[in-house]
Parts: C-alpha cells; structure tokens; sequence
C-alpha cells in the first residue's frame, strides 16, 4: 500500500509538474512588446478576507468583460490570491511584478495586505491601485501605490459632521473592533473631529474579529445613554452588534458606521434590527452619479440578478481608472502611466476621480445611506471643505 | 482443543517467542511456566490475536485462527483474563461482568448467578466500583467477567500475581472447579509450583523457547525445574 | 556523520565512504554559496524567487526551533508563533527609522522609549531573540511542569495571550495596525547564514552532551532524571534555545516581508510550522530544512491550480482556495502514511539519497509486478 | 557504616498501602535483596529511595561513604539524588531507544559536566576534554561489561540479555556508591543468569559499590545477598541471611508459594 | 463609568447561560472523542462549521423545511465524524498520541481549504427561524426565545448523553474502551466501531450546537468554527476533559467569564480572549484534570 502510494505521489507530482510549467508557459510572455496587456489582481481569494477580495474582483471582472481591449491589445486579468495573509500577500504582489510581469495591479482589500504587498510594487516600479484599502499608510512613501477611495480621516470627518449637526447628536457610545486597523483608525479620525466639533465620547467599549457576543458591550455603553452609537468594524459584526441591541430592547438607539457596513450580508444577517442605521459610502445603485453608475448597475444586475455592493463598485472604478490610465499614456510604462494619473480625471461609477501628490484620491463628497426597508437608502451627500 | 505449531512472535524490537509448539487437549488444564519475560504472556496475546505473530500456525478445533482479529477469536469460545487482571476500574462489579458477556445477547442471570456463587464476595460488593476492589477481589472478578462469555476455553495470565497465598489457593481451586464444568484451561504462571499441582500437562519456556514439558506431576519432580523456579 | 573517525568499531564501509561524502557536501555547499552570490545581485533570480528563498530560511529556523523542543527534546510544544511575535516586533521596532515609526503611529501616540529604540539589524535581530527567549523563560516555569497534550495546548494559551497583548498595546506596537517599513535587510545572504549557523549550532548541539541529554529526556524521561539528569533545566534550555530562534525566525521575517500584524501571528502558524517538522521529520535537523523549502516552495508552485488547470483529458476550472486544498491533502497523506517524515530522525547523507534513487526503479517495478499479481490472484 | 537506611518509609496510593513502614539498612559493600511475591512493593521502594516518590510518611537517609553521619534524601529529586551517588536500574528496561549503546552510556556521565552548554556546542578546550574523558569512560564501561563491539549499534537492537547488562553499564557511569537493580535477571537464560550473579559480585568489588536488588530468580537472590529482606503486601515480613530466609515458615508460605496444596 | 444596575445583571446573566450553555455542547464533543481516544480532536471547530453549512445548503439549496433541514444537517455531520474518523486516526491508533494530535491539526487545516473551494470565502447568513428570534421580556430583561430553547435542549442532551453512557450496552463498550482498548476487544467489544459511534455522537453535538450557534449569531465562513472550537475546547479543559459533566461546567464558567468581564472591566474587553486562555493555563497548572476531573495517576 504504502510503496504503492508513494509511487503513485511521484508519478502525479511528475504530472501536476508538467501541469504547472504548461500553464505558466502559457502566461510567460508578458511585457512591454507583447500582445496582450497584463492586468494583476491582488487579492484575497481565500482566507479570513476572501468575501472582501470576491466582491472586489466581481466589479473588476465586470469592468474588465465591459470595456474589452486596450491600445488594441487584448486584456488579461491575471488573479492572484494572497490569502489574507501578510507573508503571503508579499510573496504573491513579488509574484505577480516579477513572474506574471503584469502591467500594473489592482488591489488589495485591506490595507494590511496592501501595505505588505506595497515593498514589492515600489522596487519593482509597477503602479498599483487599491480600491478600497483606507489606511494612510498605504500610499504613504511608497510612490506607486495609488487608490480611489476616500481615507478613513475624510471619512471620519464625514461622520464626525453628521453625527453632531445633523443629527444633534451630543453624546455618542463607540463600540468598535480593536483588531481591525481600519477599524481603529476610523474610530481615532471620528473621536477626533467629534471631540473638536464639541461632542462627547461617553463611552466606549472594544471587541475582537470574529466575536459573536456584544451584549456586554452594547450594555456598558448604553449605561452611559448615548444619543448615537458609532461602531466601526466588519459589517458581520456591526449586523450582530445591532441585532443584539435590539434584542436587548434599546430599540431607539441609532447606529453609525463606515463604508465597509454597505454589503447585502450586512442587511441580510441584521434583518430589521439595522433598519436606520446610517453609513458613508461612495455610492449608491439607486442615486446614479453619472453615465457610469447606471451602465455598471445594469451590468451587475444582469449578470447577478441583485444590486451590486458598494466595494463591487469601486472594484468596477479600479479597473476603469487603470484603463484609462494607461490609454492615457499610450504605453503601459510605469512611468508614462504615473505621468499620466498626475492629471488624470477618471469619470467613475462612485464620482469622478482624481489623485494629489501622495497617490490618494481627490473626494470631497460622501454619500451617507441609511437602511430603509430591508434596502441601502440614499440619505444625504456630504461635502467636507 | 488448541494446537500452536512453529510459532515466531516478534514483541517490541525483541524475538520474544522462538518456534514453540505445544497442544492444549480439550476439558485438560495445562500450564506453562517461566520466568518473567520468558515469553509466556506474548503467546497468550498471539492467541487472542493482540499481537501478530511473524509466522507459525494456531489451530482452534482444527481451524486456523492465527491473523483472525480479537474479537472473531474471542466469540468463537475463547477468553484471556489478562495478566494484571485489568478490570474497568470506572464500572461498577456488576457492569464488569456484564462487559464480560458483551457479545451475547441471551440472557445472562443465570451465569451471574453461577459467577456470585463461585465468588460471593462479587455479589456482596456487586455495586462498588471495580477500582475499589481489593487485589483478590479483582482477581476474582477477572475471572468472573472472563466466564460470563461462556467460554470454551479460557486462558489466564499470571492470576496468582500480587495475591495473598490463602486467595492464591482460594483461585487455584476455582480453576479447578471451572474446569470441572468443562472448561479448558491454559494457565501461564510464575508460581510453579501451585500451577504444576494443579495442570494436568506442564510446559516450561525460558528466554522465547519450550524447554521442557510433561504431565504436571513430572514437572514438579524435574531437577532442573526444582532449581531454577522452586529456589532449591 | 559520526564524530569518531579513528573509532575500529565503526563499519569499514562508512570510513571509506566519509571522504567522499565530506568532499561531496563542501563542493555542493560552494556550489550553492555561488549560485547564491549571483543569485542575490540580481543575476539569476528574481525577487520573487529570492522571496521565496528567504521565506525557506525563515521558515527553516522557525521549524528547528520548534523541532528542537518538539523533536529532540519530546515536549510538544505549540507556542512557535508567539515567540515568533516577539523576535518579529521587537527586531522591527530596532530597525525601523525613528521617523517613520512616528508617522506610523496615528491612532495613539508611540510610546518615547520605543521611538528612540535603534540599533543595526544583527544587534536588533539578537535582541529580537533574546526578549523571545525571555518569554520561553517566563512561560516555561509554569508550563513545563505538563505533559503531553496539556503542554500543547498551554503553549498555544499563551501564544495567544502574547498576540492579543501585541494587539492591544497600540503605544508600543500600534496594535492591529501593525507596523510597515521595515527595512529589508535580511536579504538571501542574511537569512542563508543565518540558517547555516542555526543548522551548525543544532548539529552540534546534539552532538554534546547537552543534546543527548535532551534526547535522552525524548526517549524515556524516568531514566533520564533516574540518571541524573534535571529534566526541568534541561527542558527549560530546550524551551528557552527554541525561543530564541523563533524570535530570530520571527526578525527575520518581519524583515523579508516589510510589514507585520499581529493577525499573522495566530496559532495557526504554530500548526503550519508543525507540518514542516512532521514533514522534514521529528528529529532531523536536515529534515526540517529541506521540510522548510519543500513546503514553502510547493504552495508557491500549486498556485496554478487557483487558476484552473488540466491534467490529461481531466480539466479543473480555476477555484480559488484549491491550491491549499491540495496542499493540506498532500499533507494529510504524509501524516497518515509517512509518519516518521522524509528523514525520520536521521540526517541527510550522500549515502541516503543514493539508497533512494536507487530503489526507485525498483519501486516502479514492484508496483507494476503487484499490480500484476493484483489483477491475477484478485486477492 | 550504613550507607543507606530507611526510616518508617511508607507509600500510600489513595487508600492502597503500597509500602508500609519500611525499615532497611544497608551497610557499605553489601548486596542486599528485597524480595516477595510481585505487588508485594518492591519496586515502590525502590522509587521511594530514587524520589520517583516522595514516601507518605518516614524517612529515607544515605550516606555516600557510609557512616554516622546521614543525611536524609526524603523527596529530593531523582536527579539530584542520583548525583549523590544512587544508581538504578528498571524493572522494565528502559533505555534510550533511539540512541547509540555508546550515548546511553554517556548520558549517564552527564551530570559530572561542567562545561555549560554553550561552551559545549562552541567546543570550548575544557568540554573537549570532558567530552573525551566522558567517552573514554564509556567505552571502558562497555569494554567491561562486554559490550564494546555494540558500542555504535542502537540500544534496542541488543537482545534482551545485553539490554540488561547495558542498563547496568549506564547506571555504573553515573559514578554511583550505591547500586539499586530491579529484576536485573528478569528474562534470562540460565546461563546468563549465572554469569550475572558472578558480573553483579565483580562489580560490587571494583567499583566499590553496595548494591540493593529486587530479586524473583531464587538461585540468584540465595546466591549473592549478603542479606535478604522479604517484603509481602507492603509489610517486611522477614529479614535475615539467606538461610535464615530459606527456613523462615512465614516466607516459605507467602513467597515461595503454599508448597504442598495437596 | 456609571453603576452596573440590577437589571443589566440579570440580563448579563440570561446571555451568560445561554453563550455557556452553546460552549457546553461543542465542549461535550471535545470530552467524549477525548474520554475514549485520549485525544484533542483539534478538527472539532471544523466540524462545526461544516454543519452550519450543510444546514445552510439543505434550507437555502434543498429548500427543506428547516426542521428537517437541521435534521439532515446533524445527520450529516454525524456521518462526516465517521468518515474523519475512519481516514484519519483510525490509521494511526497503534502510533504514539502525538501523531493523532498532528493528523487532526491536518485535517482542521484540510476541512477548512474545503470549505473555501466548496462554499467561498464569502460569508452566508445562517437560515433564521422565526420561532427562535422572537424576544419576550420578564422582568426588564429581554430574552430571545432562542435564549431559553438553548440551555434547555442542552440539558435535555446531556441527559440524554448521561444515560447513554450510563446505562446502555454501547454506553458501557464506551466507558470500558476509554480506559483499555485491550482488554475491552477481549470481552469481544468491536473498539473501532464504538470509537466510530463516539466520534459520531460528538459531531452530533457539535452540528446541534453550530445550529444553535447560527440561529443565534448568523454567519458562517469556512473559519467560524475556529474561535468557538478553541473557546469550547478550553471549556471543557476547564472542567476536567473526558468528563461530560466538568464540559458543561467549565463551558458555563466560561460564558460567565467572557460576559461578566466585558461588563464589569469594559476596559479591558480587548483582552477578552486572553482571560480564557489565563484561565486555561490557570487550571492546567493548578488542577490538571480540571474542575471535576478524575486525577490522573503517574507514571512508573
């Protein structure tokens, strides 16, 4: 049996090898003459962030099946996942500049992974953009990291704004996840500039990924009698944490939370318990920003029979803004293309896109949505000056 | 009733059993003696089929149980009170002799009955724990839960090991009284001399080997016997 | 392998053989060292295959410091990758410039003690290990004294105990933000030597008799301490030398990867650093090096599977997650079959793999003849 | 000139009485054997004195030259009391399995060390020296006991006989005064058997041991002891020279079996 | 920070028995494949999660009614606890422990790749049950219906299980082969099949608990089982593993633990995790067989 097996283990590995070299053979003829352009996707395809780096690749696919070819070359998206892993997510962002030779990347959701991934795109001088990763750091001394979304000070702000004069709000509970860092920069941003516009944090109270139990939480921070309950985090647990409150009876009590809240899951598994709980996005199916945001929703609902996520949408803008960029430059030198994005205005389904100096987008408008009937409901359109 | 032939029994890195033939005729009681080591208990667990034998050949009424698993061999009659008497020290008296009869499905009160009258001290304590019984106790229940499969034959491990030499003579007339009703008996032990008194047929093994054998009163008259396992 | 040339017991085969195993290694080492020199400037490897060998050398120190405790000394521990946390955080916040470090820290302001830490890569790297070692210290007193499943599980406590503390000091280690710009020093050379004098040192470890000691505390620890041996100091020692290398393991991680969270430190790292020394073999210095490689490189390999692939006329469409599928059967087919590993508690010898290649063809040839014999006899 | 003596020494397991007030002296280059039926506590002695156990209640004293002046080793580690200079052997053979027959030997020289480890691994002069030292004990240790031509096979690989002898080996490395062996004729030939009470007296000579045995093989224990202590269900029935043990009623009875049943 | 009023005590302690009493069921799993095998079955948490999603597939894909979707759900786990058991420590039960430790470690890690190509890393809703969800007030605290069925099918199975193991044949086969395999094969007892029977009913009891688990916290990805599985594996340390009643205790201490930490030190609720392990480690040293755990005997 056993000699057998190990045969058999040679002989398949043998196999699997010739697999393996056909397959990358296949792709190995990547750069600057080649036929085909070569667009890396890095992301989490597997792992404790795979539903984020899903729904991401869904707008990049989509985006990518929509605008078809490029400077009159072919397309290629070239996946490659980095396991929602930081060790990993370097290895696949060396593997994707150095072996897959790809012209340029998107990604990664969660700026952890993109942070680790950024080393390798810096030496190697390809241009990256993320789409959703909102942490400073980023972008932040790395020169060919570039991203589309707003950042998580802009977007606590946003908050911080509504929150105190919107809905007059003078004292807000903050329940959030310390082992998310976009979680606790957020917090920090909107702690800030409530604490500056005059608010108070009355309390608040911490919880780790992947916890199911808030009661604690909801209760010590309820004791304090919040106007408002501010929880940044993922939206499984922002759905549980109001699901909970609910249950608890603190039926009044309204929720604010940030971009990552607007997925389906989130309404799904909170049910009625989230009904009015108010977020920032960058974009909303029903409220169209453009040209852009109608064509994309019908593509999403035709290919998948349901309203697209917000981060489908900035999945959708990254790969249209990488279009564009390297349309813009003519070639897909990285240097052209950073030419290119310095003046670049890209006219995305979440708004138009432009980028400053460090790399990050120019956005100076929010959406705020609340959830109305089991549905993301355009609430209010923000502008920070 | 049992006929090993030529078996070779490798045990834990050392060739403890070497080639050794013996019988064991139906209805006798036969022993076998050593020292400790000699390789006695791995034949006993080669029979039960608790160890694989390297080669050789185990004949039970003429079929060939050597390669069959414990539990084939141990419904076809053939039970082991193993050495140390492993009783299940969490069941209580009771439920030990009923483990005993696990693979029947008749009912049982009849051979508990007999069980309590061979050993009373059993029903006196029949709730307590087995890990509560003193070593006789627990030597007595072995050989309880041992009978209550109604066995054909019954092999035992050293069951005069740790026990006062009133309870040790206390067993041996059991042994023989089970015997009686038409058990066979194959005893290894390393009190020879109570188990030559009382086997019909005696082998001797030292060091994996059958050195000498003989009806029990031959054994016990054997110089060479009397030196090295009576201390004279 | 054995350290007694002169010895008249020795077989006289293994004698005549030394020399030429002694010659072979070195001129196989020197090949290497070469290849590995022109590797790192640039002339034949990318940086994603010298990533790749890095990780192997990280991976390597990480897996002997576990079979050392796991191994040689027979205590299970689980606790590799909060020591890892350690070497990792502490060699980083040495190493990363001070400015930097401030700009990091935006959530709540970085302690000042830890924003004027600096010091040379090496010096932080010993640092790294050493405050890892100090942990394995503290930890073992209490969690030496168990056994068995319940030391596994009480390393695995306090692996996680370390984590969740590195995630909520933010002053010190900017919690779950991590910490990013870690200068890449560590390159093919750092982590090369360093596994080279990790690999050295174990090999002569267990040639003292401190390592058989340890051995002898594997094998049966009642006649160890029945022969004089403390087992609570020569665990301890186990224990502590294991912390430190993964702490240097973990240093030189957070080097070659430039970025690290606490998240990266689970337990579960612990378990993937366990199949690279059941893989290599419990016991086997060589083992758990090549172990190291042979795994880092495969999941690295298999990622054409994410991507679909066809095998003969069989054609699998492209599923994210099946290249660690196949991964962790692979795996689990070692764990049940192979148990001992490739090596089991032997060292790699010229001889060995000669053995191997040589029954190879032999192996196919039975295979075919039992398949024969199968389909005949039926039994 | 008593070089071990125990004083009241009982061990009780739960409500088992495993030892029961244990009074033994053994004088300096003595053999001395424990015997009685399996169970009888034997082997618990034996750990009570090696600190495998800590005894219940008493006391055990030794006295590495033998003499006035004991010192008590009540529950100190086995370790440190095999640094004082107690050796055993196991009933169960235990070597290192996976060692060399040299290794299992040296091991037992590690507790004379004094290098530390890391001056081990760097290979600093001294530990050279005592590495070599340590070796060439060994090997004379092997030499003596016949096991020289073993030396760099694996420990396991010795047929049963050897395996005992090399337990002894291992034991005599550790420098002991006193020598506890458990069954060391336990799966023996007679002939092996006989040579064993001849090696056990050579060394007791040589190595200027006492040695203490636990003993089932008769012609053994009649053969050797000096004196003979006969334990049955924890209590020391009988003590006395070997005759006087032969002709004791109440051992006849309890250890040699009830000898006439009929 | 304001006082702590009577009220959300009582709540604290409602939501403390129930979140112990979903640790006991998962925890009585780990206890009885440890009673018999001797062996962390650190797949346990995989478990769980694989029958939070066959419960999902049989009401959302299957469109079964959810009783009997939950029905084949346990069902199927049941089976799949076999069929673990069968390819991956049956092989090895003659190998020292520690190799069955290292298989389960391998096949949590194959359970979960499985997941992720079978089921995607995006996260599903657990199917909710109306029945469950609904709240009802006594007394100021407001309890989910869910609240009440939990502890009380609980202590329905451990009933139950307490009988089973008691008073039956295979309850007794069970009892006996924990303590030696050996001797119990010699009374003729098939130990295989009555490991399978046990590594069985704990998959059962794990699928009820990640049922119960869903209904009450409603995500499921291929790693939710992880946390619950070392929560609940440390529960039942607590307790005394290998011990039916002491995984029920430490699994309720340990609600208590997580809730009453939260609420009195909201401060340091981001050390949550850490005080289970503390009390883990606590235990192991001061009482290694656990709360209610038999002692066990050295060696030598």
């Amino acid at each position: 049996m056993k000699k057998f097996l190990t045969v058999f283990l040679v002989l398949a590995m043998a196999l699997a090898l010739l697999a393996g070299c056909g397959s990358t053979g296949d792709g190995g003829g990547g750069g600057e003459d080649s036929d085909v352009i070569r667009i890396g996707v890095f992301e989490p395809l597997t792992g404790a962030n795979a539903a984020g780096g899903e729904i991401e690749v869904r707008g990049i696919e989509l985006a990518h099946e929509y605008l078809g070819d490029l400077l009159g070359k072919k397309v290629e998206l070239v996946k490659v996942d980095n396991k929602s892993d930081a060790v990993e997510a370097a290895t696949a962002a060396s593997r994707l500049v150095e072996n897959e030779k790809v012209d340029i990347v998107l990604g990664s959701w969660g700026s952890t992974l993109s942070i680790a991934g950024g080393d390798a795109f810096k030496n190697s001088q390809t241009v990256a953009i993320a789409a959703s990763a909102t942490n400073p750091n980023v972008t932040l001394g790395n020169d060919y990291y570039y991203r589309i979304c707003f950042l998580d000070p802009f977007q606590g702000t946003v908050l911080a704004n509504y929150a105190y004069k919107t809905m007059g709000a003078t004292k807000v509970g903050i329940i959030y996840e310390t082992s998310n860092d976009y979680a606790v920069g957020l917090r920090n941003f909107f702690k800030n500039s409530y604490e500056e516009l005059g608010g108070e944090i009355v309390a608040e109270a911490m919880y780790q990924t992947n916890d199911q139990d808030f009661n604690s939480q909801l209760m010590t921070v309820m004791a304090e009698k919040p106007d408002v309950i501010f929880a940044p985090g993922n939206y499984t647990e922002a759905a549980l944490i109001m699901k909970q409150a609910r249950a608890l009876g603190y039926d009044d009590i309204k929720f604010l939370g940030g971009d990552t809240w607007e997925t389906p899951p989130l309404i799904e598994v909170g049910g009625e318990a989230v009904e009015g709980c108010v977020i920032t996005t960058f974009f909303d199916p029903d409220a169209p920003l453009n040209d852009m945001t109608t064509t994309f929703v019908e593509l999403y609902r035709e290919k998948y029979n349901e309203d697209p996520a917000a981060f489908t949408a900035l999945g959708f803008d990254v790969y249209l803004t990488a279009y564009k960029a390297i349309e813009a430059a003519g070639s897909t030198d990285s240097e052209a293309i950073r030419e290119a994005l310095k003046t670049l205005e890209v006219e995305g389904c979440t708004g138009s896109i432009r980028f400053d100096e460090n790399g990050d987008a120019i956005k100076d408008t929010a959406i705020l949505k609340t959830v109305q009937d089991g549905k993301f409901t355009f609430l209010d359109t923000v502008k920070i000056d | 009733m049992i006929k090993v032939e030529n078996l070779c029994v490798n045990y834990g890195g050392i060739e403890a059993v070497k080639d050794i033939s013996f019988e064991v005729p139906e209805g006798e009681i036969v022993t076998l003696i050593g020292a400790n080591g000699a390789g006695k208990s791995t034949t006993l667990r080669t029979i039960t089929g608790l160890v694989k034998a390297r080669s050789g050949s185990i004949k039970y009424m003429g079929e060939e149980i050597l390669g069959k698993d414990t539990v084939s061999i141990v419904s076809k009659g053939i039970t082991l009170v193993p050495e140390g008497r492993r009783i299940f020290p969490d069941l209580t008296v009771l439920e030990n002799l009923k483990v005993g009869a696990y693979l029947r499905k008749d009912s049982l009160e009849e051979d508990i009955e007999w069980v309590y009258s061979l050993f009373p001290r059993l029903q006196e304590r029949h709730w307590q724990l087995g890990g509560t019984l003193s070593g006789g106790e627990q030597q007595m229940l072995a050989v309880g839960r041992a009978l209550m499969s109604r066995p054909k034959i019954m092999m035992m491990d050293e069951p005069s090991l740790g026990l006062a030499p009133l309870v040790v003579k206390d067993i041996f007339d059991i042994i023989k009284e089970i015997n009686k009703r038409g058990v066979t008996i194959l005893l290894i032990e390393q009190n020879a001399n109570m188990a030559l008194h009382t086997a019909d047929q005696g082998y001797v093994m030292e060091t994996g080997r059958i050195t000498l054998s003989g009806t029990g009163k031959e054994l016990l008259e054997n110089s060479a016997v009397k030196e090295a396992y009576l201390g004279k | 392998m054995s350290k007694e040339s002169k010895s008249p017991y020795l077989p006289a085969t293994t004698q005549k053989h030394k020399g030429l195993s002694r010659t072979l290694s070195i001129v196989v080492l020197a090949a290497f060292a070469v290849f590995l020199y022109m590797a790192n400037s640039g002339k034949i490897l990318g940086s994603y295959e010298l990533r790749i060998i890095r990780l192997c050398g990280v991976y390597a120190i990480a897996a002997l410091s576990m079979n050392l405790v796991n191994g040689f000394t027979g205590q299970f521990s689980l606790g590799q990758a909060g020591f890892m946390a350690i070497g990792a955080y502490v060699t980083s916040l040495f190493i990363i410039p001070t400015a930097q470090k401030t700009a990091m820290y935006y959530v709540e302001p970085i302690a000042p003690w830890v924003e004027s830490l600096q010091a040379p890569f090496i010096v932080a790297l010993i640092i790294g290990g050493l405050v890892a070692a100090l942990a394995a210290f503290l930890i073992g007193f209490p969690v030496l004294r168990l056994r068995g499943d319940y030391l596994a599980i009480a390393t695995l406590g306090f692996s996680e105990i370390i984590r969740i503390f590195i995630t909520n000091m933010i002053p010190i280690t900017n919690g779950s933000l991590g910490l990013k710009n870690i200068p890449d020093t560590a390159n093919v050379w750092w982590t090369t030597i360093a596994v080279a004098i990790v690999v050295i040192f174990m090999l002569r470890l267990m040639k003292t008799s401190y390592g058989r000691s340890f051995k002898a505390i594997r094998d049966d620890d009642v006649a160890a301490e029945a022969m004089g041996i403390s087992l609570f100091r020569h665990k301890m020692l186990s224990f502590v030398i294991g912390g430190f290398l993964a702490g240097i393991s973990g240093g030189l991680l957070a080097s070659v990867v430039g970025a690290i969270t606490p998240i990266y430190f689970r337990f579960t790292l612990a378990y993937e650093i366990l199949l690279i020394v059941v893989l290599g073999g419990q016991g086997s210095i060589t083992g758990s090096v090549v172990g190291a490689c042979i795994l880092t490189v495969a999941r690295e390999w298999l990622r054409f599977m994410d991507n679909g692939f066809s095998i003969g006329p069989l054609t699998v469409p492209p599923i994210a997650g099946m290249r660690m599928l196949v991964f962790s059967i692979l795996l689990m087919i070692i764990i049940l079959f192979y148990r001992r590993g490739l090596f089991g508690s032997n060292e790699f010898s010229w001889a060995g793999l000669l053995r191997v290649i040589k029954s190879i063809p032999q192996g196919i040839k039975r295979l075919f003849t039992r398949k024969a014999k199968a389909e005949g006899g039926g039994s | 000139m008593s070089v071990l003596t125990t004083k009241g020494a009982t061990m009780r397991f739960g409500g088992v009485v495993a030892v029961d007030d244990l009074n033994i002296e053994v004088e300096r280059g003595e053999i001395v054997a424990l015997i009685g039926p399996n169970g009888a506590g034997k082997t618990t002695a034996f750990n009570m004195i090696t600190g495998v156990y800590t005894p219940t209640e008493g006391d055990v004293l030794f006295n590495k030259d033998g003499g006035k002046d004991m010192r008590t080793i009540t529950g100190k580690r086995p370790d440190l009391i095999t640094k004082m200079g107690i050796a055993r052997t196991f009933q169960n053979i235990r070597l290192f399995g996976e060692m060399t027959v040299l290794d299992n030997v040296m091991i037992a020289q590690h507790l004379h060390i004094k290098s530390g480890l890391f001056g081990a691994v760097i290979g600093w002069p001294r530990y050279y020296k005592e590495e070599r030292r340590m070796k060439d004990g060994a090997l004379a240790l092997l030499e003596r006991v016949g096991l020289l031509e073993e030396a760099y096979e694996l420990s396991t690989s010795l047929p049963y006989g050897k395996q005992r002898r090399l337990e002894i080996a291992r034991a005599l490395a550790t420098e002991p005064s006193l020598l506890l062996l458990d069954e060391p004729a336990a799966g023996m030939n007679p002939t092996e058997t006989l040579e064993l009470t001849e090696f056990v007296r050579q060394i007791r000579d040589e190595f200027d041991l006492t040695v203490l045995l636990i003993e089932h093989h008769m012609q053994i224990v009649m053969d050797i002891s000096d004196r003979i202590y006969v334990l049955d269900f924890g209590k020391t029935i009988a003590r006395g020279t070997p005759e006087e043990i032969q002709n004791n009623e109440r051992v006849i009875e309890a250890y040699l079996g009830v000898a006439d049943v009929d | 920070m304001s006082a702590i009023t009577s009220d959300m005590l009582l709540q604290s302690l409602a939501n403390a028995i129930t979140l112990g009493s979903l640790y006991a069921l998962v925890a009585i799993g780990y206890t009885m494949v440890y009673g018999i095998l001797r062996l962390i079955n650190f797949a346990h948490g995989e478990i769980f999660m694989m029958s939070m999603y066959f419960a999902f597939y049989f009401v959302t894909a299957a469109m079964l009614p959810w009783y009997l979707a939950f029905l084949f759900a346990i069902a199927c786990t049941g089976i799949l606890g076999i069929i673990i058991e069968r390819a991956a420590y049956r092989p090895l039960r003659e190998a020292p422990r520690i190799s069955l430790l290292i298989s389960s470690i391998g096949v949590s890690y194959l359970l979960q790749n499985l997941a992720v190509v079978l089921f995607s890393g995006i996260q599903k809703q657990f199917p909710p049950v109306a029945m469950f969800q609904d709240v009802i007030t006594i007394a100021n605290v407001r309890i989910q219906k869910l609240s009440i069925y939990v502890p009380l099918i609980t202590a329905v199975l451990v009933i139950v299980l307490l009988y089973l193991v008691n008073k039956t044949k295979i309850g007794m086969a069970m009892r006996a082969s924990s303590k030696d395999f050996e001797t119990s094969r010699l009374m003729g007892i098939n130990v295989n099949r009555v490991i399978a029977v046990t590594f069985c009913i704990g998959s059962v009891l794990a699928a009820v608990g990640a049922i119960m688990w869903g209904l009450k916290y409603p995500k499921i990805e291929p790693y939710v089982g992880t946390l619950p599985g070392l929560k609940c594996f440390i529960a039942a340390v607590i307790g005394g593993i290998g011990n039916i009643k002491g995984a029920v205790i430490g699994a309720l201490l340990l609600g208590f633990i997580e809730i009453f930490i939260v609420l009195f030190f909201p401060a340091l609720s981001g050390y949550k995790d850490a005080f289970a392990f503390v009390a883990l480690i606590v235990i192991l040293l001061v009482r290694p067989s656990g709360l209610v755990g038999e002692k066990i005997a050295n060696k030598v």
